[in-house]
């Protein structure tokens, strides 16, 4: 498969007034056309400033330190504003966590999406409302014409995130980012849009950067899984592999945790202790080990290197290294997932 | 909607006669009366123009035939220019307001919202320091300080403006600037931190996803939105500037209605200070009504409760 | 037209100063150009209304003087003439008061004007459903007015009596050698009966119904702007007037009218910002300071203790500095007073105040008498003495001298002052009601006689609210006005004035001057001293 | 993986370390440390504190320390301005007022006396004066005025600075920088109260408005309505008539108090018609916290931003409604100073004294600059949520 | 566990009236019942606008109901007064779900916590109750080192066991959990959950928990109750909800759960809900749930089912079980 996007070394900080902090320390990964790659993490672990750093949505007191972003051909780090403006919704359409917020409350929904295919294309009035109306029922928006002139606070979430992907997809990008789309839904809800994502990049042949702390709502549409901790990328694999051999710690904690409907009742839930880091203080070392029950004194020390499970596989964790101790590794001999 | 609109009629109405009344004591409360003078009046003539005016009658009467005037749109005779009435006084001299007002206004929006949004959009920038000590100035010096320094400086010293009246259209300019530089200052301000706010909302970031020029981002996103608070102030700010201020009425010699409203005062010429408050109340009021009217245009959100 | 050239000329002028570095007197003769009769006089004050039979509003005088004339006038030099009437005669009992009218006299809308509309006009303000407020002015004197006014009487009884048409009698209650002063007051104007009846009380509201009968004539009224006037071609003296127009602009504060006045926008300002005085002393030429019949002083409560005692009032008196109040304070032009009567009359080249004693008063604060006047009033150095409660109404100026009176007592007298400043309408509701120690106070005559300042003191006087009462002081008040024969009056009067002014029941501070503004090219002005301002012989020459 | 081998020590086990995870990183101060610490990293508003503490050792020291006290009229040297055109005289200089009138001073720049006149004559308008024993004259025959000394004319000028009133004098002859410093503390003082009356009665009233809502709110409304329309003025006279006389500060704290924060009213009622529907609101109702707590802990605390933004707007319009009011009889009385009232003498005589409008003004402009930068630092140290941002 | 219903509700009706239209209420609770034993725990799933919260908000009196019964013991607290409320509030709390906004943002946790205790009147300021504060801050996991911090400072989950803390200060008997978790990572959501299990063996307390997430809610109640639209639909033990769940909707959001199984989330059947929640507004006639129900018959869209006991205390509003 060709890459479409390439993300090679992204460090991403914020200004704030007690000093930088680098939310996105050196993150790399590239997507493929028509593939789907989750990226998972917890609050705080830099998966949606990675995401809005590609088309440099960052807010003011945001800036990409170093890092190179490829969309084919074009280095959207050094890219002037006229070539963002046409990557952004033309090649590259985002969607965001809040519908609701993401909608400007005071025009109807119609026109923003009508808003957003006339950025890019020259069409007719007429043209361009009959464009909406297809995408709106494209994204099973019942009563298309009716809502059309409907106001976003006459929305319900799920609609709203239909609104969204609508005008996402207006222009057909290759690349659509998917930044927690279904984490303010309700499960129902949540289901019938992943769905619909899954449905519309078959019909599209998009690619899409799925992004989410559930590793469960990932498995149901990703092909590929990048797991975030504390700004930099902790595991990499096909989402087959993560589920079956989870080759770092925060990931099998992440796994561990997801609820399941037939969780024996007595039995105490699993979690990953404490708290997700501080990214105005990291801690030294892997950012995971003060959670990390593995955790060695060279964690604290040391940011371990990625370590190659195998070719579509990596893991940055002390433990995988050959010469790990094997009192409580438990990738002992594990050897790679192949 | 009808009904709230009735509801609202009604009360208005209500807290105008409300106004009216507490007005009518008020005035009536403080010493002098509308003939005191140094050329003080022998006592029969005082109450020969006590009789030509019912001020003789008991003040409940006075304020139940005033009231019964008012009803009728008639705000009652001048006890102090003989032969003239107060709806004179506020046709003769509310054109003239208004139309300082109107360009004030104007002027106020054509200045207050461009520096409101430079200062926003250049946040911690020269251009944004600028504007705020603009408008940090223009709320801290009063307006007749402005009027006089400007007169000082653009009619006095460089003589490139007349000094009062409207005889040539540039002798609108300074006190334009003058009555309206507290206005401007306040909204270019609140235009400021209102656009400031919209511009970290999600939805101005979903419109620069969509490849949005930053103009356009500004112009058709957030102006709207930030324009939510600036315009709750523009009512009140709104009546205000159409009403004249007498300071700036006098200082440029303008035949505003202003004047009325404060030498009525001193004057004690009761029915004038009444009938001015009055219209300038009712001004206010439906200012504001206007206003919430237009937030219905402006913000599909709002909806106006019958009950509330 | 004519402007857009004026206009040009003056652009050619400034590009030929800025050219030749010309010099500017020689540029000024080059333009030869018939100047424009237009004379454009700013007013501070809007009038309460114009209607000469009703105001007593001394805002409206510029006006009324203008376009009315009663039957006299002051000349330029303060004496009155004949203004409609060419003659009078009085009576040896000086009760009865024949005026012989002028021929051809007419209104400005060409209906002639006769004896009976005097009958009519005066009569008219004795109708107390006018509301009219000076008519004290009428009652006090002609015979069988008050009555009139009050109902007891009809219109027969009163006297005034057309004889024909141009012969007016007026009959007074008792002799007063002032009457014919009293005559030159606007409230004695002719007012066309047609214009009044037919409009009713707004005939003074628009220009067309304003009827006159003065050397101009209301062209156009604007409310809060001003007035328009052009030449009355009906008046009796119409060739004689050379203006025009004349313009009367309202601008409120006398500091606008200033740099108006200084751009040539206008020709003159009735107000003169004080604090501007002394800087146009040096350097205009425009400012005229006009001799005012008056008197600025501070009323004592003479009912009150310690203030009672004269020796306190005299002390009170003493200790202020009137030159520096004059000279520093004020930086006018006005003179120091030792009393109520401002000096300006005089009869057969006798002044009325040559001679008078200083009533131990000085220019300059005398300290050491005061403080020995104090001590005799049982306050050695000010012990004792309760704290003086100086009183004044919101006003910039008045503020400034109580400020320095303020200072000049507790210095001099070892005394203990607070100033304390109302609003006008309950500041003189307080004086009246002798709910004060000492406040400010001042009386601009109404015509020009010293009796119209002694009613001042006399008990129980509409005017008097000091408490004052003197029976020997009232006696010769009573005698003076009774004394037909000028010279005789004036021994009485000041016979009266010492009785008073050793009571010393005020506090004299200075003889009013009256600075106004008008510009150097404009002539044959004329305002009395009391602010009778005449423009029927002015003419603008440049 | 051709890194070198990793020491042995190096693979020891760590000890449970979550407690280390529930850390916070972020130092931790007090509250006031913490407020101190984000208001100071703000220079504007360090700037602002440093203007007004200046200002308040102003007002507070400036009259102690002054050689002059605010209220003594020096009649024979009124209006005197900061800098001078004098005339360079060999025994020191002479300025001559806008009154005519030299003044002698000497060669330190400092003030001496006014020379006394010995001869005005009308007719050549000239007067002649008493300059140490020599005569000189000053002739205003022509425009502009001449000073002579024995018929030559002493053209040559040159500006100095006063040295006596650094400031100016006023038109009575006072020491304008002593009055400004008086003059500090009655508007400083005006300010305060006009500040306190908006927090204590605009934000109770505002707030209890909006936090009770339906009909309470519709008819509190009203009344402010009501309130904010009727004329200034007539309240103005009542209370002066109402009042005994004398009252001074005591009045101006009735009038602020009466009508002076319905605008404060106003903002907060909005702020707190949003933060009511708050979950911490709600919580704290199901907890059964009384009405005022939650007014008092929650609601005003976080509508304070916007409450201190208006109160910083406010606080100069009360500086004149001061002015105002003392000069129709409320409020302090002559001859004390505030600025306003100091504004309000000095534009009559704009044209003539400028400098006299030109050090109360601004001194208003940079207490308000002050102000505003506190208000603005405050505003953002008191959210404890800007914090890192 | 006791057999006494410490909570029951009878007949439930909360409507709210409609900004902007006169006479439209919005049916957020529709005759709701149940009943809650001390020291059970009772979870209520719904999706969005089920009127789950609106029930939780009425049991706390948040808001007063239209009408109906809140047993909480033998007193009927549905219609009291603010005033006569007050022994009530320090038995019953609440824990909300948006950990940002239920914590305010100008009180430092000490204060947070005191806060119902202040309410109560047990103590008169927050550094009186200091050791109680640190004492239940250290059984969150918290220690006394975070007793000056902001809530700003917290991560989500570290905000919700502050939430809890407080909650649990003034020592309820009850306490209604408004959807804790759904707001937290997925990491950390366990943490919540055994401290709410922890606390509720160790004090014999008594929850309502309401979530949207069928699976949090089986796992943490011994009974569920399933809602839409305001009615309630299902009431049964917490095994059957997952062994025999019977109604359709129960059906359905056990669908929507997402697979953590990449393999089994492939061959995934079809049968989630399709569709939005109709609006509250104008509720569908009949069953409310026919318009979206896969098994609609006839007289579901005419006739509203009964909440009925098919045995095994086990009760359904369905047609289908009508027999």
């Amino acid at each position: 498969m060709s890459i479409l996007l390439n993300v090679n070394d992204l460090h991403t900080s914020f200004h704030t007034q007690d000093g930088e902090v680098k939310a996105v320390k050196g993150v790399s990964f590239h997507l493929d056309k028509g593939e789907t790659l989750g990226i998972v993490g917890e609050s705080g672990s830099g998966k949606s400033v990675t995401s809005l750093s590609i088309l440099r949505l960052l807010p003011p007191a945001g800036q990409i330190m170093s890092g190179d972003i490829n969309l084919n051909d074009i280095n959207l780090v050094e890219a002037n504003r006229s070539m963002l403006r046409e990557v952004r919704g033309g090649k590259v359409a985002m969607i965001f966590q809040d519908p609701m917020s993401s909608l400007n409350p005071l025009i109807p929904v119609g026109k923003q999406v009508e808003e957003m295919i006339s950025i890019h294309e020259k069409h007719s009035k007429n043209d361009l409302k009959r464009m909406v109306l297809d995408l709106f029922e494209k994204v099973q928006i019942p009563d298309a014409a009716k809502r059309y002139k409907s106001y976003p606070h006459e929305f319900s979430g799920g609609m709203r995130q239909r609104v969204m992907i609508a005008m996402a997809l207006a222009c057909k990008p290759s690349v659509l980012i998917a930044d927690e789309p279904t984490t303010a839904l309700d499960v129902t809800i949540q289901d019938q849009i992943l769905k619909l994502l899954r449905s519309l990049q078959d019909e599209m042949q998009m690619s899409i950067i799925f992004i989410s702390h559930n590793l469960g709502v990932v498995a149901e549409i990703c092909s590929r899984v990048m797991v975030m901790y504390g700004g930099m990328v902790m595991e990499y694999a096909s989402i087959n592999d993560i589920f079956a051999y989870p080759r770092h710690p925060y990931t099998m904690g992440l796994l561990k945790s997801i609820p399941k409907i037939d969780q024996d009742r007595s039995v105490a839930l699993q979690s990953i202790p404490g708290s997700p880091p501080d990214m105005t203080n990291p801690p030294g070392g892997c950012p995971f080990h003060p959670r990390c029950q593995y955790a060695r004194k060279i964690c604290s020390m040391e940011v371990p290197p990625v370590a190659a499970v195998s070719d579509e596989h990596g893991s940055r964790c002390w433990l995988l290294k050959e010469d790990a101790p094997e009192n409580n590794n438990p990738f002992y001999k594990a050897g790679s997932t192949k | 909607m009808i009904k709230y609109i009735f509801k609202r009629m009604v009360m208005m109405i209500l807290t105008l006669l409300i106004i009216a009344v507490l007005v009518f004591f008020l005035m009536h409360a403080i010493p002098g009366g509308p003939f005191t003078a140094q050329r003080e009046l022998p006592a029969e003539v005082e109450k020969a123009l006590m009789e030509k005016y019912n001020l003789d009658d008991s003040l409940p009467k006075q304020l139940i035939n005033y009231i019964g005037g008012l009803l009728k749109g008639d705000l009652g005779p001048s006890f102090k220019y003989p032969g003239m009435r107060v709806n004179d006084f506020i046709r003769e001299g509310f054109p003239v307001s208004a139309r300082l007002g109107l360009i004030t206004i104007i002027f106020v929006l054509a200045a207050s919202i461009p520096m409101g949004i430079v200062a926003a959009l250049k946040n911690g920038r020269w251009q944004d320091v600028l504007s705020m000590i603009i408008a940090t100035i223009g709320v801290t010096i009063p307006s007749f300080v402005i009027a006089t320094l400007l007169m000082y400086l653009f009619s006095h010293k460089l003589g490139w403006l007349p000094a009062f009246g409207f005889d040539k259209p540039t002798g609108y300019i300074l006190p334009v600037i003058a009555l309206g530089g507290y206005a401007m200052s306040f909204l270019a301000r609140l235009m400021r931190s209102s656009l400031l706010e919209v511009m970290g909302q999600d939805y101005i970031r979903t419109a620069r996803a969509k490849g949005l020029s930053e103009f356009k981002v500004v112009v058709r996103h957030a102006l709207r939105n930030a324009m939510i608070p600036v315009v709750t102030v523009l009512g009140p700010t709104i009546a205000a500037l159409l009403t004249g201020s007498f300071v700036i009425e006098k200082i440029f010699a303008l035949p505003g209605m202003g004047k009325h409203f404060v030498t009525s005062i001193t004057n004690r010429d009761y029915t004038t200070i009444l009938g001015i408050t009055i219209f300038y109340a009712t001004f206010l009021i439906v200012m504001v009504f206007l206003v919430d009217m237009f937030y219905l245009i402006i913000d599909p959100r709002i909806k106006y409760e019958d009950g509330n | 037209m004519k402007k857009i050239l004026a206009l040009m000329c003056i652009l050619l002028l400034a590009a030929a100063m800025v050219f030749a570095g010309g010099n500017q007197e020689e540029a000024e003769d080059t333009i030869v150009e018939e100047v424009e009769q237009t004379l454009t006089f700013a007013l501070q004050n809007e009038p309460d209304g114009i209607d000469p039979g009703i105001t007593n509003n001394s805002f409206a005088s510029p006006i009324l003087f203008n376009v009315f004339e009663g039957l006299v006038v002051y000349d330029a030099d303060n004496s009155i003439v004949g203004g409609s009437a060419e003659s009078w005669t009085i009576s040896d009992d000086g009760l009865t008061y024949t005026f012989k009218l002028r021929d051809n006299l007419k209104w400005s809308d060409g209906s002639p004007l006769t004896a009976e509309d005097f009958v009519y006009s005066y009569l008219r303000v004795l109708d107390p459903a006018l509301g009219a407020q000076y008519t004290g002015m009428i009652t006090d004197y002609i015979a069988g007015a008050a009555e009139y006014y009050a109902g007891t009487a009809d219109a027969d009884s009163v006297g005034i009596k057309a004889v024909n048409d141009t012969t007016l009698e007026l009959t007074l209650t008792q002799p007063a050698a002032y009457f014919i002063g009293i005559l030159g007051m606007w409230v004695y104007s002719p007012v066309n009966e047609a214009t009044a009846t037919t409009n009713g009380d707004k005939w003074t509201l628009s220009a067309d119904s304003y009827i006159s009968n003065g050397p101009f004539m209301m062209k156009e009224i604007s409310f809060g702007e001003g007035y328009e006037m052009v030449k009355n071609p009906n008046y009796w003296n119409a060739e004689n007037v050379k203006l025009e127009t004349l313009n009367f602009r309202f601008i409120p504060d006398p500091s606008t009218a200033l740099v108006a006045l200084d751009k040539g926008d206008i020709d003159g300002s009735y107000e003169v910002p004080s604090a501007d005085l002394p800087n146009l002393k040096a350097t205009s030429d425009a400012l005229q300071i006009i001799p005012s019949y008056g008197t600025t002083y501070y009323e004592v409560n003479c009912s009150k203790a310690p203030y009672d005692n004269p020796k306190v009032r005299l002390a009170l008196a003493m200790a202020i500095d009137r030159t520096a109040l004059i000279e520093n304070v004020l930086q006018s032009t006005d003179n120091p007073a030792f009393s109520m009567i401002a000096p300006g009359y005089s009869v057969d080249g006798v002044a009325y105040d040559e001679g008078r004693s200083n009533y131990g008063l000085s220019a300059t604060a005398d300290v050491k008498g005061a403080q020995a006047m104090l001590a005799e009033a049982g306050y050695p150095d000010g012990k004792g003495f309760p704290v003086l409660e100086l009183s004044y109404y919101t006003n910039e100026t008045v503020k400034n001298i109580v400020e320095a009176m303020q200072q000049m007592w507790e210095e001099n007298l070892g005394i203990e002052v607070n100033v304390s400043t109302e609003e006008w309408a309950v500041y003189y509701e307080n004086i009246q009601a002798l709910n004060y120690d000492v406040g400010a106070m001042g009386w601009g005559a109404d015509y020009m006689h010293p009796m119209t300042f002694f009613p001042l003191r006399v008990t129980d006087a509409t005017y008097n609210n000091s408490g004052y009462s003197n029976p020997a002081y009232d006696a010769l008040v009573k005698d003076a006005q009774a004394e037909t024969n000028a010279a005789k009056a004036m021994k009485i009067m000041r016979d009266a004035e010492d009785v008073l002014m050793a009571d010393m029941p005020l506090i004299p501070l200075y003889y009013r001057t009256s600075p106004k503004m008008m510009a150097p090219y404009v002539k044959g002005w004329t305002i009395t001293p009391l602010n009778n301002m005449y423009l029927s012989g002015a003419y603008i020459e440049k | 993986m051709t890194k070198t081998q990793i020491e042995k020590s190096l693979w020891e086990e760590l000890e449970s370390s979550v407690d280390k995870s529930e850390a916070l990183s972020l130092k931790h101060r007090t509250y006031a440390g913490d407020v101190w610490f984000r208001f100071r990293h703000k220079p504007a508003s360090f700037v602002g504190l440093v203007i007004i503490f200046i200002v308040l050792l102003f007002a507070i020291f400036g009259p102690m320390i002054s050689n002059h006290s605010y209220e003594k009229q020096e009649l024979s040297f009124v209006n005197i301005p900061p800098r001078m055109n004098v005339y360079e005289l060999g025994k020191g200089y002479i300025y001559i007022t806008k009154n005519l009138k030299p003044i002698h001073i000497g060669n330190d720049s400092r003030l001496i006396k006014a020379l006394p006149r010995i001869k005005e004559d009308l007719s050549k308008k000239r007067t002649s004066y008493d300059f140490d024993s020599d005569v000189i004259f000053v002739d205003y025959s022509s425009r502009p005025f001449k000073l002579m000394s024995e018929d030559i004319d002493i053209g040559k000028t040159k500006y100095i600075l006063n040295k006596t009133y650094p400031l100016g004098t006023d038109k009575l002859g006072r020491d304008l920088m002593t009055r400004l410093m008086i003059g500090a503390r009655i508007s400083l003082l005006v300010a305060f109260i006009a500040a306190f009356a908006n927090l204590i009665i605009g934000i109770l009233y505002g707030g209890i408005s909006a936090y009770i809502g339906g009909n309470t709110d519709n008819v509190m409304m009203r009344i402010v309505d009501i309130i904010s329309t009727i004329p200034l003025t007539l309240y103005v006279i009542l209370i002066m008539v109402v009042l005994p006389s004398d009252t001074g500060i005591l009045s101006i704290i009735i009038a602020l108090g009466t009508v002076y924060w319905v605008n404060m009213a106003r903002v907060v009622r909005g702020q707190i018609l949003t933060l009511k529907e708050q979950d911490y609101v709600h919580g704290a109702r199901i907890m059964g916290t009384s009405t005022w707590y939650i007014l008092t802990k929650h609601l005003i605390p976080n509508a304070m931003g916007s409450i201190i933004v208006t109160v910083t707007m406010l606080i100069p319009q009360a500086i004149f409604i001061e002015a105002f009011m003392s000069f129709i009889g409320l409020g302090v009385s002559p001859p004390m100073a505030s600025w306003g009232t100091m504004c309000n003498d000095a534009l009559e005589a704009l044209r003539t004294n400028p400098y006299q409008l030109f050090a109360p003004s601004l001194a208003i402009c940079i207490t308000m600059f002050g102000f505003n930068f506190i208000g603005d630092g405050l505003r953002e140290a008191l959210d404890p949520k800007l914090k890192g941002r | 566990m006791s057999d006494i219903n410490l909570i029951s509700v009878n007949n439930l009706v909360k409507h709210f009236p409609v900004p902007g239209r006169h006479n439209a209420r919005v049916h957020a609770v529709d005759d709701v019942s149940f009943s809650i034993k001390r020291g059970e725990t009772l979870g209520l799933v719904g999706e969005s606008g089920c009127g789950k919260s609106t029930v939780a908000k009425s049991i706390v009196r948040m808001h007063k109901p239209t009408s109906g019964s809140i047993f909480f013991g033998e007193q009927d607290i549905a219609q009291l007064k603010e005033r006569e409320l007050n022994a009530y509030r320090k038995k019953m709390q609440m824990v909300f779900q948006d950990p940002y906004s239920s914590l305010n943002p100008r009180m430092t946790v000490l204060k947070l916590i005191a806060e119902p205790l202040i309410a109560q009147g047990v103590v008169t300021n927050a550094k009186q109750a200091k050791d109680l504060i640190i004492e239940i801050l250290q059984k969150v996991g918290l220690s006394a080192e975070h007793t000056f911090r902001y809530p700003h400072e917290f991560s989500g989950g570290q905000r919700q066991r502050i939430s809890l803390a407080r909650a649990l200060i003034i020592k309820p008997e009850f306490i209604v959990c408004d959807e804790p978790i759904s707001a937290l990572d997925v990491s950390i959501q366990a943490q919540v959950i055994n401290l709410l299990q922890e606390f509720k063996y160790e004090r014999s307390l008594t929850y309502l928990f309401i979530a949207h997430d069928l699976s949090m809610v089986r796992y943490v109640s011994d009974h569920v109750g399933v809602m839409y639209l305001g009615r309630m639909m299902e009431i049964c033990d917490s095994e059957q909800i997952y062994k025999t769940p019977l109604h359709p909707y129960t059906l359905g959001l056990h669908a929507a759960i997402p697979i953590p199984d990449p393999v089994a989330a492939m061959s995934k059947k079809q049968s989630a809900i399709e569709g939005d929640i109709p609006s509250p507004i104008s509720p569908p006639q009949g069953c409310r749930f026919h318009t979206r129900c896969t098994q609609c018959m006839n007289i579901c869209r005419s006739e509203e089912p009964e909440l009925k006991d098919v045995g095994n205390n086990h009760l359904v509003a369905c047609h289908l079980f009508d027999n």
